[in-house]
């Protein structure tokens, strides 16, 4: 399985990926993930998320969850982008791409995926407040 | 021994400081350097039920026998996403 | 709930479709499948697949899918594109893009819509060998 | 009645043909227009119980009432994605 992480402060270009996707010939389904920052947290409106990353760990962590995968469905590759730092209202923080044979195992792979991050990976937001 | 203690998110702000250095007797495990690191910031003993706790780069749990040296992070639960 | 159905010969060009993306300021979640023709069928080498739709059931029968869908799921837009005619191999012949408040529901929806599609709108496939 | 029939995918190529019109007696039901299709198409006969049967644009049940100019498609399962 390919697996590509990326962690960053730079806003996430989706286009750019796309067009940077390479898929074998027995592949049939692809299936991405933005999650993006939305305008309120609780009944408070925001401006922004700022997220936090302890970098190794999170980079450590994804790589398991990247093993437990592989060992789990048939999935070509994964592509992961957190953004980390300020990320405003409507802009993703997460980007998330599973190529797969068929589309059963590429949508379970992404959402164990996010699953796992939101278990494992240590990545924490702070809402930025009006 | 001395192990090399990291705060992170709310927990930083809870111990007013990201990192610091706790003196533990040999064989001590992260359960009592938890309790150790919960009197020596109170504000984090709220908290001590939900708290995560990572050696080096992988979690581990209340009985991790600790060693000279080790990096400890303390963290409240994860959000990434 | 915002829909948008094309079904064309064109080749499906998703960067040009992500940048026109709009969300509002509550939606956290987009869902994005490609359906993409494998390079086999069953234990045959094939060059591309021949879809043939009948169109105006099809895009009946796509609205009734998305009133459904309207019904069951907190979804702010649809967004559907299938390519007919002969698509060639490793070439998406389908995206879907779902954008909603949480990922739980954008995931369902998205699947929800390729799963109604499989039973319900007239499209068929002609495998075209080496 | 005159009804006004398509084929479409494989079963234009078992029919031999795309369209064609069907005279049926009144009140006669789209079971027994597929009945008769099946007879003049014997190709077609195979396919009997995965055929897949519209009225305009709606999909209809064997009991449904045909009536004079209705244009009825017969199909096989479908496969987009």
């Amino acid at each position: 399985m390919k697996t590509e992480l990326t962690i960053t402060t730079d806003p996430i270009d989706e286009p750019a990926l796309a067009k940077r996707r390479a898929m074998g010939d027995g592949m049939g389904a692809v299936v991405c993930f933005l999650g993006v920052v939305r305008g309120s947290e609780g009944d408070k409106t925001i401006t922004a998320i700022e997220y936090e990353a302890f970098e190794p760990m999170a980079r450590h962590q994804f790589g398991l969850l990247f093993d437990a995968l592989g060992q789990r469905l048939p999935v070509e590759s994964v592509r992961l982008v957190h953004r980390i730092g300020v990320v405003p209202v409507n802009e993703p923080s997460l980007w998330v791409e599973v190529i797969a044979p068929h589309r059963a195992e590429a949508f379970d792979a992404c959402q164990f995926l996010i699953d796992g991050m939101k278990q494992k990976v240590p990545i924490w937001k702070k809402p930025l407040p009006v | 021994m001395r192990i090399n203690v990291t705060f992170w998110s709310y927990f930083r702000d809870h111990a007013g400081c990201s990192e610091t250095v706790v003196e533990l007797e040999t064989g001590a495990t992260l359960a009592k350097l938890h309790e150790i690191v919960c009197e020596q910031f109170p504000k984090l003993a709220g908290a001590r039920n939900s708290a995560l706790k990572a050696v080096g780069m992988e979690y581990e749990s209340d009985d991790f026998v600790l060693s000279d040296g080790d990096d400890v992070s303390f963290f409240p639960p994860v959000q990434g996403g």
